[in-house]
């Protein structure tokens, strides 16, 4: 199985961030980590395809009260490798 | 003037090649052997001579020091230790038996580099000169010490190529051939031998040393001159001939006994009628040239 | 004869103009080199004479530039200046930093030299003058800092008494001390090894020429404790003894401590009260 | 907490947004970016000496670009020593080795071969080979033998320098899986006579007090160590007491004048070895003065004595060795108070005077301070008591003074046994990397410490052979007798350590019986006398663990990676274990007794064993949550250090000795070092006092519970002369040690340009009139002799140590020059630890 795992740093509005996070942790493979008062939410996102990573990020920009969502942090591994290591 | 462009080539025709060069190879030698002396230490490991032509030790006994730096190291108010004083007293007493400017043409590195400009400027017939007064290096002799008394220090030192060039050599050059090269562009492009036969201030001390020489070199064949002038074109300081070689006339003998000879035996080497031999200042009458000529052929061994 | 004349002033004229030229020459040459030379007389403050060298006025006057001295060093300290060196041509000089003076006891380079530009006189390696170390960096010392470096210190041939390191108690650390490299003219022979031994990128201890290094007092001022060493007594009548008025239990020592409170003897309490408390009662006189 | 490769992806996603975001998230941070840019600072003890003091680590781009010393840590305070200074430079010296070598000629091995680089399989592959071979000859000759009679022929020389992990796999690999007690560490050489004087007098190794006794005493007496230059920061502490203490003192002893001199106020140097008659005179002044405090004396103090011409330790066949009439004894008998008074009662100030030179108003003085029970005294010792052949009586010598007085277990009255390596306590000692101990101060030849280990280790009784292996100085001896031949030398250089290289070290490497590999990150003497060569991780390469002399254990993280090939001493010690069978070398009835170990590896056995490998693949993180590697962990799959670490815990939980218990492996991570026992997380600063130790009951005041009844024994022993002393023919003292600049044999520091530079070649320090006498100066190169060997050096007559007439002091660090071809390998018979402070030598003109 392919994995991919991005880290996106999503920025909210300060008074939705709850709703945000409950929002965004409602998304399929989306994880969030932490926040800070000021808006700014640490999420991973972990994908089968590059396709559907993409798709997510569109869906986490159009939760409300969401500003914007970058991706900061991105690895993809094939499914061979990812078992080796393991 | 072609002719003198390659002054030498009717002695060489005459007498061979060897026999044509055999002051000048002999005069080679000898700088390249002293030179050669001081690099054995710092180039083999074998320290016979230590030091260099200001002052040195050899095989740890003798001491030899320069007397021109000496009489600086004097004028400035120092009087050096007894090694120096008796270093300068040998040298002193060598160069008044075979003649000041030996030191010029047998032991002084800068010859080499005076030599390679004069034949260089001959070869690629340069011609330009300045007009130097071969007396100008006394005035720089005297210049030289005042600024000793002056300054107190040796500031010729700061400058002299026959110090630099040799030290150079032995210790390290670093922008010492700046000066070198100075000396060099100087005598091929602006003054004939103008180095050594005009500004040298140590050649100017050395000539006064050996005013009174007793090693010369004489006319005393001057009657088989065919005036080729050969001896004219090679001679670091021409003027010197003249008076021997043509002044039978004048009253004069056939000894050149101007202090500004160098003994360097170049006139010998390129005349084909064997004209000029090495001698003694003795037996200078006019007439001596021929009762000489046969007695005495080389008086002083080498 | 009158046809003549112009020919002779022709002759004459030409050889003043020459005799005025040469000696123009000569002088405008000679006055260059002067300066030049009176230039040089500023050694520069890393290059250190040998041994023995005479100030460096004298020095350059003496000093015939022969290298015999650079030759009978025993361990390539020693180099003659070329012309790319601040310092004056042919003179021998070393620079601590690269190659430091070794201090042998025989001191071959003043035996070597003929002229005593290297001073005979000094027989004692001890005594020679090189230079001064001076510790010049005290911001990036490490032993300003409270490390415990003191290269300087542990690699000086006259150790503990040309470099001494004066303890102090290192306020940052509270429980350490620090140990200060402290150079004493007296005994510092400039012979570099600390210079060319510190640990820094760039040394924080350097060998100056003595004229930088040292300060000099007014004449018109005394030490008045080398003085007195000196005289081995006051200088002025010594002083009388004093009296006080003091409270009950208390001294005055003007030349030492000062107020002193007698001591009012031991208490007849532990600190520790439990152990009053445990002792009991029989203990009790 | 089992990390699989998507958390480890993850983790590093968050981290790396998080530091986008500029957000801490607990447990992880922002360890990708700051790898990138900035500088990423962890704590380290310092690599060197015993101090411990701590340091900041600075890492950047894989590499570690910085120090500073850690402003934090309560031993330096942000301050170092010039080494501590120079740390980040130890690792990068040009000629680091990055892969194995070994010996070969027409590409098989050879043992007369050159060095050519090979894989790890096939440097293994050898290694394995020879093992073998050996370890099949062990288990003819061991068959049918029970536990205590077990031989072998494979053997270790480790190190005070080892991580505690890597002596503990080392000590277990060994003793466990080999069946080999042939494990000794180079803490020989210097710490094995502190642990005869503390074992023989309190029955628990290492000191009770700490470096706080620094700021409590009233008075320091230094016993042959030159804290000045081997201690420098501790040194630091001691000076600003001096300083700022009204009344402080500081008294010096020492065979030559070295730099402690400076700030001594009583200095004394004392013809070599008659520091046991001082010590005694000193015990004579209390006694005689009725100074001691009978109290104690009465309720802690057991007395006794000990055997007397017990001989050198040389080969026993040695003269000196037949003529001794107990050699090697050490059996404590017990005596009375007045028996005791009695035999110190010779050593009178006059006597002692006359022996050791010192002047009578000195000796007094000293005899005064220790006799003056308002005065808080602390000792210090290290090599000038350590190496010594009498080194375990001197030991115990001064902690009889202390002992009259009571002057013990409080703040600022210490006998404190100074000690020179970083973790000569942490591995070397608390692990039992000794060829006659286990962890926790216990002991093979003790069958119910085998069978504690056994249980702990899950192995089958008898595992662990009962009879003490060889130690330092025999495995050299029996390297060259052919009897002990596949030998593994780890994190030391003892070619150039060992006294006596001429005739018993090099020897023994090269004789062809024996298959000697060394691994080392640089090459060393010793490196160049193997056979094969192992390239190692080193300091902050590899995750770490160091106790220092005040029982301080400090942890350290893997900052870098090793460059190529290397892999650490742990690394090296778990993946050989991989390459046998239990097969190969427990005899059947072990197998029998546990079934199921057929057919497994020592690996299976030792490391994977449910109980090392019990903590999974983790993210090694700190507070700010920088991430670090951990090259065994990625290697092996489980935390390696961690299960060590808490298995060997259980030695001071399980057994029945008191008073060893470290705190668990994440706190160590956590804190700047703890002083062990740690109890209830609570540290113990000075041990066996009421109130300080917990394991001292209420109303005990002071308990020495090491040993059975609780009290400490004073150890009667008499002033003996020296091994080999100077003669007409050799007529000078030897004494060898080390300089400020430099750490042991210099493989580090000398690679460090600085250091090189500050002191490049060793020298040969000697009294300028003994120089002269010799038509010898200041600088010229000379030669030393002594009947083992020579070697040259310049003289040295200036400078920071000022030998007396008749002793001459050379530093060991030196790889070109090397001391130890001329030193003698006279060894305290009863610690083994070798006298490199005195042999006769002479000096001549080259």
């Amino acid at each position: 199985m392919n994995m991919h795992i991005s880290g996106v740093l999503v920025r909210a509005y300060p008074q939705h961030l709850e709703t945000v996070s409950q929002a965004l942790s409602g998304l399929q493979g989306v994880e969030v980590h932490g926040a800070n008062p000021d808006g700014r939410i640490v999420v991973t996102v972990e994908q089968e395809n590059e396709g559907s990573m993409s798709d997510l990020l569109v869906q986490m920009q159009d939760v409300p009260g969401v500003l914007s969502a970058s991706m900061i942090y991105h690895q993809f591994e094939e499914s061979g490798q990812q078992e080796a290591e393991q | 003037m072609t002719g003198l462009q390659q002054p030498g080539i009717a002695a060489t025709t005459e007498r061979g090649w060897f026999a044509r060069h055999k002051w000048l190879l002999a005069r080679r030698f000898s700088q390249f052997a002293i030179l050669g002396l001081f690099l054995l230490g710092p180039w083999l490991g074998i320290w016979m001579v230590k030091g260099n032509l200001t002052s040195s030790r050899t095989l740890d006994v003798l001491p030899l020091t320069d007397p021109f730096i000496f009489l600086q190291s004097l004028a400035t108010g120092y009087l050096p230790e007894l090694t120096a004083i008796i270093g300068a007293l040998l040298v002193v007493a060598f160069y008044l038996l075979v003649g000041g400017r030996v030191f010029c043409a047998w032991v002084c590195p800068v010859n080499i580099v005076t030599d390679t400009a004069h034949w260089s400027r001959r070869r690629l017939g340069i011609n330009a000169a300045s007009r130097l007064s071969p007396n100008a290096r006394y005035w720089l002799l005297g210049a030289v010490l005042l600024l000793a008394l002056i300054t107190g220090s040796l500031a010729w030192e700061l400058v002299n190529p026959v110090s630099v060039l040799h030290r150079g050599l032995i210790f390290g050059m670093g922008f010492g051939w700046l000066i070198i090269l100075a000396i060099f562009l100087f005598d091929l492009l602006v003054s004939r031998r103008g180095w050594c036969g005009h500004l040298c201030p140590m050649g100017a001390f050395y000539s006064a040393l050996g005013t009174h020489s007793l090693v010369r070199v004489r006319a005393d064949r001057r009657e088989h001159c065919n005036d080729c002038m050969d001896c004219y074109a090679v001679c670091p300081e021409p003027q010197v001939i003249r008076l021997a070689l043509k002044g039978e006339q004048q009253g004069k003998g056939p000894v050149i006994s101007s202090a500004h000879c160098t003994n360097c035996g170049r006139c010998i080497d390129v005349c084909s009628k064997e004209v000029f031999t090495f001698g003694s200042r003795f037996h200078n009458r006019p007439d001596a040239s021929r009762q000489h000529q046969h007695s005495s052929g080389m008086e002083v061994p080498q | 004869m009158m046809g003549s004349k112009p020919q002779i002033s022709a002759a004459r004229r030409r050889f003043l103009v020459d005799m005025a030229r040469t000696a123009g020459g000569v002088a405008l040459f000679a006055g260059g080199l002067g300066l030049y030379a009176r230039q040089a007389h500023s050694l520069p403050s890393l290059a250190i004479r040998p041994p023995g060298a005479r100030d460096e006025e004298q020095f350059l006057g003496s000093c015939i530039r022969c290298g015999l001295c650079v030759r009978d060093c025993p361990f390539d300290t020693l180099s003659l200046a070329t012309l790319d060196d601040a310092v004056a041509l042919g003179t021998p000089y070393f620079t601590a930093r690269s190659i430091p003076c070794e201090m042998c006891d025989d001191i071959p380079c003043v035996k070597a030299c003929p002229t005593g530009a290297l001073n005979p006189e000094l027989t004692d390696i001890d005594a020679a003058r090189m230079g001064l170390a001076v510790l010049i960096d005290q911001e990036n010392c490490l032993n300003f800092q409270g490390l415990r470096c003191e290269v300087c210190y542990s690699v000086c041939p006259s150790i503990d008494k040309a470099i001494t390191l004066e303890r102090h108690h290192n306020p940052r650390s509270d429980k350490h001390a620090v140990f200060i490299p402290v150079v004493h003219s007296d005994h510092c022979t400039g012979c570099g090894k600390c210079e060319k031994a510190c640990v820094l990128e760039k040394a924080a201890i350097k060998i100056l020429p003595m004229y930088l290094a040292r300060g000099e007092l007014g004449q018109h001022y005394r030490w008045g404790w080398e003085e007195k060493q000196k005289a081995g007594r006051s200088l002025v009548t010594p002083d009388q003894q004093h009296q006080y008025n003091l409270p009950e239990g208390q001294r005055y020592d003007y030349a030492g401590e000062g107020l002193i409170y007698e001591q009012g003897g031991e208490l007849p309490f532990d600190a520790d009260p439990l152990e009053t408390l445990n002792r009991g009662l029989e203990q009790q006189r | 907490m089992k990390l699989t490769r998507r958390d480890f992806i993850k983790s590093n996603a968050i981290a790396a947004t998080a530091t986008a975001a500029g957000i801490t998230i607990p447990g992880v941070g922002g360890a990708l970016a700051a790898s990138k840019d900035v500088i990423r600072w962890d704590k380290a003890p310092c690599r060197f000496c015993g101090t411990g003091c701590s340091v900041l680590v600075g890492t950047k781009e894989g590499r570690v670009v910085a120090t500073q010393g850690d402003p934090d840590a309560p031993v330096n305070r942000g301050l170092n020593c010039i080494k501590g200074y120079f740390l980040s430079k130890i690792m990068y010296g040009k000629d680091r080795l990055t892969q194995p070598l070994l010996r070969k000629t027409n590409g098989k091995y050879d043992k007369n071969g050159e060095f050519t680089p090979v894989s790890w399989d096939e440097a293994f592959d050898v290694m394995a080979e020879k093992f073998k071979a050996a370890l099949k000859n062990d288990m003819e000759a061991n068959r049918g033998k029970p536990a205590d009679e077990v031989v072998s022929t494979v053997g270790m020389f480790g190190s005070g320098q080892w991580t505690v992990f890597e002596g503990y796999a080392a000590l277990k690999l060994y003793k466990a899986g080999f069946r080999s007690n042939h494990i000794d560490p180079n803490a020989r050489h210097c710490m094995a006579s502190a642990v005869g004087g503390f074992m023989r007098a309190f029955g628990a190794d290492e000191p009770m007090g700490c470096y706080d006794d620094l700021e409590h005493a009233d008075a320091f007496v230094l016993w042959g160590s030159n804290m000045s230059e081997m201690h420098p920061i501790l040194w630091s502490r001691l000076t600003d007491t001096r300083l700022t203490k009204p009344g402080c003192e500081v008294h010096v002893l020492s065979t030559f004048e070295h730099r402690c001199f400076d700030l001594g106020d009583n200095n004394m140097v004392f013809v070599p070895q008659t520091d046991l008659a001082i010590l005694n005179y000193i015990a004579n002044y209390i006694i005689q003065k009725k100074a001691y405090n009978q109290a104690f004396i009465d309720k802690h103090v057991n007395f006794t004595a000990t055997p007397t011409d017990i001989g050198y330790g040389l080969r026993p066949e040695h003269p000196l060795e037949q003529k001794a009439a107990n050699a090697g004894g050490g059996k404590l008998s017990a005596i009375s108070f007045e028996e005791y008074a009695k035999s110190v009662e010779p050593y009178t100030l006059e006597y002692t005077s006359k022996l050791s030179g010192v002047p009578e108003a000195n000796l007094e003085r000293l005899a005064k301070l220790y006799a003056d029970p308002a005065r808080k005294v602390t000792s210090f010792w290290t090599m000038g008591f350590n190496q010594h052949t009498r080194g375990v009586w001197a030991n115990g010598l001064v902690y009889n003074i202390h002992l009259l007085m009571g002057k013990i277990s409080e703040p600022g009255n210490s006998p404190f046994s100074l000690t020179g390596q970083p973790s000569a306590c942490g591995t070397a000692r608390e692990v039992g990397t000794f060829s006659h101990r286990l962890p926790a101060d216990y002991v093979v030849n003790k069958k119910p410490h085998r069978d504690l280990a056994e249980k702990i280790w899950k192995l089958p009784e008898g595992t662990v052979p009962g009879k003490v292996g060889y130690h330092a100085v025999l495995q050299n001896r029996m390297l060259k007798d052919g009897k002990l031949n596949a030998y593994w030398v780890m994190c030391n250089n003892n070619m150039q350590a060992a006294a006596n290289m001429n005739e018993e070290t090099y020897p023994g490497y090269r004789n062809p019986a024996n298959f000697i590999v060394v691994s080392d990150p640089y090459p060393t003497v010793t490196a160049m006398a193997a056979d094969l060569i192992l390239p190692t991780a080193m300091w902050t390469e590899k995750e770490g663990a160091y106790g220092n002399a005040e029982r301080r254990t400090q942890f350290w993280r893997q900052q870098v990676k090793a460059p190529g090939e290397s892999r650490s001493d742990l690394w090296q010690l778990v993946e050989f274990s991989k390459r046998f069978k239990v097969e190969e070398v427990w005899p059947e009835d072990l197998l029998a007794k546990q079934p199921e170990s057929r057919g497994k590896t020592l690996y299976d056995v030792l490391f994977a064993n449910g109980q090392v490998d019990k903590f999974k693949m983790q993210l090694v993180t700190d507070d700010e949550g920088n991430i670090y590697g951990n090259q065994e962990m990625d290697d092996f799959g489980f935390y390696v250090q961690k299960g060590l670490f808490e298995e060997y815990r259980r030695f001071q939980l399980e057994g029945p000795k008191v008073g060893h218990e470290l705190a668990t492996f994440d706190t160590y991570h956590k804190v700047r070092g703890l002083r062990w026992p740690v109890i209830d997380g609570k540290e113990t600063l000075w041990r066996y006092r009421e109130g300080y130790d917990p394991y001292v009951k209420k109303g005990q005041e002071v308990a020495f519970y090491g040993n059975e009844d609780g009290r400490a024994n004073v150890i009667t022993a008499p002033y003996e002369p020296a091994a080999e002393s100077p003669d007409e023919e050799f007529d000078l003292w030897l004494s060898t040690g080390r300089v400020l600049e430099h750490w042991h044999s210099g493989s580090m520091t000398r690679r460090v340009p600085e250091l090189y530079r500050a002191f490049p070649d060793a020298v040969i320090f000697m009294h300028p009139d003994d120089a002269k006498e010799r038509g010898l100066r200041r600088g010229v190169p000379a030669r030393i002799v002594s009947r083992r060997g020579e070697m040259i050096a310049r003289v040295e007559t200036r400078g920071r140590n000022r030998p007396p007439r008749g002793l001459i002091f050379v530093p060991w660090f030196d790889a070109s020059r090397l001391i130890n071809k001329v030193t003698l390998d006279a060894t305290d018979p009863l610690s083994k630890e070798t006298d490199y402070k005195k042999c006769a030598v002479k000096v001549a003109k080259v």
